[in-house]
C-alpha cells in the first residue's frame, strides 16, 4: 500500500506536504502546462498586498553559485485584482490555496486577513513577516519578537482562517521570534525565507540588481535553512514548514527529518518544473523501502550524531 | 501550449568564433512553434547553472520535428551547453512568450537583426515568405565572423544589407545607420528587430519619427520563463513594468523607451 | 608601472590585500610545495587557544551546492605549542605573520593576547570571536553589542599589537556589534565567518558531522558576505577584511568595491592552492586596465544601483 | 616533494560496473610517488564540485612519467571524473601522505584488499617484488564483476585468495575470512591492507590475535589534503585523532581501533 503522505499544519489538511514557495509558482495558472496542480500539498500564492505594486527596477536577478539573488520587491497585482481574477482559477483546482500577504503597517495585514476571511476558496493565510515595517524605520517585522508578536496577533483576530507565519532567517534570535509567534496564535510556521545579499557587477562598480540588494535562495542556502528549521523545531511545538533550496526528495527529507511536517519548493521549480511532484514521489518511496506506512515516522526523527 | 520536453541533440557545432548552433529533436516544441517565440534550455547538468537560459527558435522543422538554435558563448550556460554531445538529451521548456505577429495584408516588411539577434528574424523570415511577403534584411555585427549563416539569409532576403563595426564585412558602422539612409527613400509596412536593447531603442526613434509602426524583441534575465517570477520585468516607454517571458519578448517598437536608462 | 597594492589596516601595512582565512591555511608550512608565502599580503593563522585542542568527533566536513559544512571544533596545538612549533617557521618567510585566536571566557582572550604581546615575528592579532562564550552559556561573544566590546577592549588592553576583531555573521545586528566593536578600539574588523548550517544524513537519519552542526563556507554564501561587508562599510569607519566565498579575483574586487581594504581567501585554496596568487595578479591586472594606479582607488567605490 | 601538476589524460575507461581507470601524464607526481600515497584530484570543472578528491595511486610508470588510478563511481566528483575526454588536463595535488612502509629484511607479505581498496595493494605489490618481497594476496569483493584487473595481479601473486559475498568468484563471504582461516596454518612478516573501515578493524583484531604486525591505509573525506583544515581526523585506538591526509592514509594496524562505533 502507498505510504500516507498527508500531514496537517494545524487545523489545515494536506494530503502531500510538498508545496511551493510563494513568489515562485505566481497564481498557480503559470505552470499548469507543466504539472497537475492538484498532486501538489497546496499552492502558495505570491504574497499580495492591499494595493497594487510594481515591485523593483530591473535588473531583478541574479545567478550566484548554486544560488539565485532576487530583488522582485513583492510585484503583485493587489487585493482586489487577485480575488478578481486569480482566485477563480485556483478555486477551480482540487488544491488547497494558502495566500501570502504582506502589509507595510500592522493595519494593513489585518485588512488583508479580514478580506480573505470572508472569501470561499482559500485554505489559509500566510503572513509573510520577512518584508520591512515602514512605520518602524524599514526593520523587518519578522526580526523582533515583539513586532512579530505584533502582527500575528492582530492577523490572528482578524480571521478564523488557518494562520501561517513566515520568518526570516535570523542568527541569533530566530528562537526568539517563533516562540513569540507561536504564543501570539499561530497555527504554524514556514522557515525560511531569503537570506540578505547583494552582487556587484565589478565592471561598472555597481550592484547588479536594480534595488541594490536582494535575497539569496536556492541549493547555496539548503545547509543553512536545515540548521533553522531543526533550531525552530526544538524551540515550538506549531508544526513547521521547512524550505530553501529543496530541490529533489533528499533535500526535502533533510527538512522533514529535523522537524518540519511540510516543504516548501521555490527556486529549484524554475530549473525543473516538476520538481515538487517528484520530490512528494521520492518521499513516497524513501517511505516504502523503509516499510513506513506513515509521513509521520520521519518527522523530526533526527537522531543524535554526537555532541551538538 | 508550451511543454516540457527532452530531446534528442542531433548536432552541436562551433559557427564561427563564439558563435554555436544547436539542433535538437522536439517535436511538441516544434509543432507548437512560432517565429520570435523562445525556449528555456536547461544547460548543464545537476546544478550548474541552476537556472535554465532563454534563447530564440532561428529554425524550426514542424514535419522533422527538430528545431534549431543559434548562440553566443557568453558564460556558465552557454559554455555548458557547447559541451553537449550529439545522442544526448536536451532537457526544454517551450514554446514561451509572444512572437512576431504577421498582421494580414502586410506586403513588405524589414527584418533588422544585431549581433547573434538575428536568430529569431530567420525563423520569422521563412514563415513570410512562406505568406507571400517579401522580407528585407539589415543584419549588423561587431566584425564580419558575426554575419552568420549568410548563405541562408540570401535565400529569404529580397535585399540583403551587412554592417560590420569593424568595417570588416559591408557597411561600416551599426546596423541602425544602413536603416537610417534606406528610410529615407524606402518605407516598409512594419519593421521587425532584435538585437542588443540599444539597437531597439534607437529604431524605436527612428520608426516613430518616420511613421512606421514595428516589433522589438527584447532581453532579460529570467528564472522561471513562464511570467511566475516577475524577475524578467522590463520598463516600457510609459513608465510600467513588463515580463519579458509572458508579455514579450516581442513588443511593439512605439512601447520601446526611446531613451537609454540614466547613470 | 605595476600598480600599488599595498593596503594599510589601520597600523598594519600589508603589501597585497589578499591573505589566507583563518584556520584553512594551517600555519602556513602546509602549502610551501604550492606557493610562495611572501607572495601574500598575510598569513593568519588557525585560530589557537591557550590550551590544545582535540576538535570535534568526524566526520567534520560534508561538502554541500557550492559550499562546505564544518564542525573543526578549532582543533589546534594550543598556545605554547604554536609559539615554539609553529611560529618559528612563519617568522623565516617574509610575509606578515596575524595569528588568531579564541578563548572560552574574556580572561583567555586576554591571556592569549599578552603572550603574543612579547613575540616577535607577530605582526596582528585577529580575535576569533564568532566561537561560544562559557561563562554566558554558549552564546558566541561576537553576538551581542556588550559582549563583543567586552572582549575587544579587554584584549585592546593587553596587547600594543594591532587588533583585528572576526565577527559572525549576524542578521541583523552585525552593524551594531561592528559599531561597538569599533568604539571598544579595534584596527580592524574581518567579516564574514561561516554561516551555522546542518547537513543530514538522510539513510542514517542522523547529522552527518559529528558534532551536530557547523558552519558553511565557500561560493554559496557569498552574495552573503558581500551585503554583510557592504552593510558594515556603511556603519563603521575602521578598514574591513572581507571574506566568505571568494574564488577569483572578480570575486574578490566585489568585497573591495563594497567596502574590504583587504580580503581573505579560504575554502577555495582546498580546491585551489594558488587561488591567492592567482587572485592577486587579477587585481593588478584589473586596476591595470582601468589605468588605475593605487588599489584605494577601488575600495568602497560602490556607485548606487537603485533604490537601496 | 608534492606538487600541483597539471597533466594529459591519457585514458579514461570503465572498467566494469561502476569501476573506472584513468591514466594521466604527470611526470612530478610519478617520479616522488610510493606505494600508499595518494594524490588529490579536481574532478570537475568550476565550482562542480567545489573540493578535490582523494585517490589511491594504483600504478605509476616512472620513465614514462605517467600515473594510473583506478576509481568506483560514487557520487558528483567520481561521476564527473568519468566526463574526461583522453587529450583533456586533470589537476592534481600530490603525492601526498604517508604511504606504506616496506621495512628491509622483510620477506613475505600479505595484501588484504576490499573492493576498490585494493589500488594501492597492486601498486604495493609492484614495488615489493622489484625489491625481491613475496607477495600473498587476498581480494574480496561484493560480487565478481568487482575483482578487478585480476590478470595483473596474477603477475605480481605468489598466491591470489579471492573472496565475493555473494559467491560469483572464489570464496563465497568476506575476504577477511579467508585471511583468517590461512592464518591459522601461516604467518607473514606483515599485512598490509586497503578497504573498508570494518575490514581493517577486524583485520587489526586478528593480527593483534596472531602477533603480526602490519598496516591499513584508511579513509576519511578531505578538504585541503595537506594537514592544513583539521577535516579528515579519524580517532584511533588510544582515542586520538590524527589526520588522515597528513599523519596517514596508512597507519600501522596496532593504532587503528578494533571495535566498530558504537551508535
Ligand atoms: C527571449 C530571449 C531570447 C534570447 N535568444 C538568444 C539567442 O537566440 N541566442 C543567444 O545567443 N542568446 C539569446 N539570448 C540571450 C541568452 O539568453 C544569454 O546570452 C544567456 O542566458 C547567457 O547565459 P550564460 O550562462 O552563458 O551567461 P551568464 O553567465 O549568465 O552571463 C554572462 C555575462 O553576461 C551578463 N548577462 C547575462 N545576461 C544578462 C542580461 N540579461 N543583461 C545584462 N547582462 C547579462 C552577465 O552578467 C555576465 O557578465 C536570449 C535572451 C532572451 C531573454
Ligand atoms: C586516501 C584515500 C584514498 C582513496 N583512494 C581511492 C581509490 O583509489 N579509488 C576510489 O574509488 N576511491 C578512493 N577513495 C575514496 C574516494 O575519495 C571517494 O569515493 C570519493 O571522494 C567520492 O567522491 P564523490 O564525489 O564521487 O562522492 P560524494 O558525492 O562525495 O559521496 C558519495 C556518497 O558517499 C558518501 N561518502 C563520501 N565520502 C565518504 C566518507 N569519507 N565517509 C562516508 N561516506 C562518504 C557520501 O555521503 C555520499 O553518499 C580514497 C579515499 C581516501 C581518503
Ligand atoms: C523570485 C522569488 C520571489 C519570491 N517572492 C516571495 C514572496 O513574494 N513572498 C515570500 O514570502 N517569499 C518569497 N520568496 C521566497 C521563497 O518563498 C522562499 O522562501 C525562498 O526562495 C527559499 O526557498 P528556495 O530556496 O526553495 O527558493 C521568493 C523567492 C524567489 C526566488
Ligand atoms: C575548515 C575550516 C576551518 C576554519 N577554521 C577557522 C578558525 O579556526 N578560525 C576562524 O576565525 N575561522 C575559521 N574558519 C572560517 C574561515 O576563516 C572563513 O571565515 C570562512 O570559511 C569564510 O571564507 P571562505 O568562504 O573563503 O572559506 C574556518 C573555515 C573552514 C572552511
Ligand atoms: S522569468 Fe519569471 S516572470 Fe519572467
Ligand atoms: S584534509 Fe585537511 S587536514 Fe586532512
Amino acid at each position: 500500500m502507498a505510504p500516507d503522505l498527508s500531514v496537517s499544519l494545524g487545523p489545515l489538511r494536506l494530503k502531500s506536504p510538498v508545496m511551493c514557495a510563494s513568489g515562485t509558482f505566481g497564481f498557480g495558472e503559470e505552470y499548469t502546462d507543466y504539472l497537475d496542480l492538484s498532486q501538489l500539498g497546496a499552492v502558495v500564492t505570491k504574497t499580495i498586498t492591499l494595493q497594487p505594486r510594481e515591485g523593483n527596477p530591473p535588473p531583478r536577478l541574479a545567478e550566484t553559485p548554486a544560488g539565485l539573488v532576487n530583488s522582485i520587491g513583492l510585484a503583485n497585482p493587489g487585493l482586489e485584482v487577485f480575488l478578481r481574477e486569480k482566485l477563480p482559477f485556483l478555486r477551480r483546482r482540487r488544491v488547497p490555496v494558502v495566500v501570502s500577504i504582506a502589509g507595510n503597517t500592522v493595519e494593513e495585514y489585518a485588512e488583508l486577513a479580514r478580506a480573505l476571511e470572508g472569501t470561499a476558496g482559500i485554505a489559509a493565510v500566510e503572513a509573510n513577516i520577512s518584508c520591512p515595517n515602514v512605520k518602524e524605520g524599514g526593520r523587518l517585522f519578522g526580526s523582533r519578537p515583539a513586532t512579530a508578536a505584533d502582527v500575528t496577533r492582530v492577523i490572528r483576530r482578524s480571521t478564523s482562517l488557518p494562520l501561517l507565519v513566515k520568518l526570516p532567517p535570523l542568527f541569533p534570535g530566530l528562537m526568539e521570534v517563533a516562540g513569540a509567534v507561536e504564543e501570539a496564535g499561530a497555527d504554524a510556521l514556514a522557515v525560511t525565507n531569503t537570506l540578505p545579499a547583494m552582487v556587484i557587477d565589478v565592471q561598472a562598480r555597481r550592484p547588479v540588481l536594480g534595488a541594490g540588494t536582494g535575497g539569496l535562495s536556492g541549493p547555496a542556502i539548503r545547509p543553512v535553512a536545515v540548521y533553522l528549521v531543526w533550531q525552530v523545531a526544538t524551540a515550538v511545538r506549531l508544526p513547521l514548514i521547512g524550505m530553501g533550496g529543496i530541490a529533489t526528495a533528499s533535500d526535502a527529507l533533510e527538512f522533514l527529518i529535523a522537524g518540519a511536517s511540510a516543504v516548501a519548493v521555490g527556486t529549484a521549480t524554475f530549473g525543473n518544473p516538476r520538481a515538487m511532484v517528484e520530490i512528494s514521489t521520492g518521499i513516497a518511496a524513501y517511505l516504502e523501502e523503509r516499510g513506513m506506512s506513515n509521513l509521520r515516522e520521519i518527522i523530526g526523527s533526527l537522531r543524535p550524531g554526537g555532541c551538538s | 501550449m508550451a511543454t516540457l520536453e527532452k530531446g534528442e541533440i542531433i548536432a552541436n557545432r562551433c559557427l564561427a568564433g563564439p558563435y554555436w548552433e544547436i539542433a535538437v529533436r522536439l517535436p511538441q516544441v516544434a509543432v507548437a512553434a512560432r517565429p520570435g517565440q523562445f525556449v528555456h534550455v536547461r544547460c548543464g547538468a545537476g546544478l550548474w547553472p541552476l537556472l535554465r537560459r532563454p534563447f530564440s527558435l532561428f529554425a524550426v522543422d514542424r514535419e522533422a520535428g527538430e528545431i534549431r538554435l543559434v548562440y553566443q558563448v557568453k558564460g556558465t550556460g552557454t559554455l555548458a551547453l557547447t559541451k553537449k554531445q550529439p545522442g544526448e538529451e536536451l532537457d526544454v521548456m517551450g514554446p514561451l512568450g509572444l512572437g512576431f505577429p504577421l498582421e494580414p495584408g502586410l506586403r513588405k516588411i524589414w527584418l533588422v537583426g544585431g549581433g547573434v539577434g538575428m536568430a529569431p528574424l530567420y525563423f520569422l523570415a521563412r514563415e513570410a515568405a512562406a505568406s507571400g511577403l517579401t522580407c528585407d534584411v539589415f543584419l549588423g555585427a561587431v566584425t564580419a565572423a558575426g554575419l552568420l549563416h549568410q548563405e541562408l539569409w540570401r535565400g529569404v532576403a529580397a535585399r540583403l544589407e551587412l554592417a560590420t563595426e569593424d568595417g570588416t564585412a559591408g557597411h561600416k558602422g551599426v546596423v541602425t545607420d544602413l536603416v537610417e539612409t534606406v528610410l529615407r527613400g524606402n518605407r516598409p509596412a512594419a519593421i521587425y528587430a532584435c538585437g542588443p536593447l540599444g539597437m531597439s531603442r534607437r529604431l524605436a526613434v527612428m520608426a516613430a519619427a518616420a511613421g512606421v509602426t514595428g516589433y522589438a524583441s527584447l532581453e532579460s534575465r529570467m528564472a522561471c520563463g513562464v511570467g511566475a517570477c516577475q524577475g524578467c520585468a522590463v520598463r516600457l516607454k510609459d513608465g510600467s513594468y513588463r515580463l519579458v517571458c509572458r508579455d514579450g519578448p516581442v513588443f511593439r517598437l512605439e512601447e520601446v523607451e526611446g531613451e537609454p536608462d540614466g547613470p
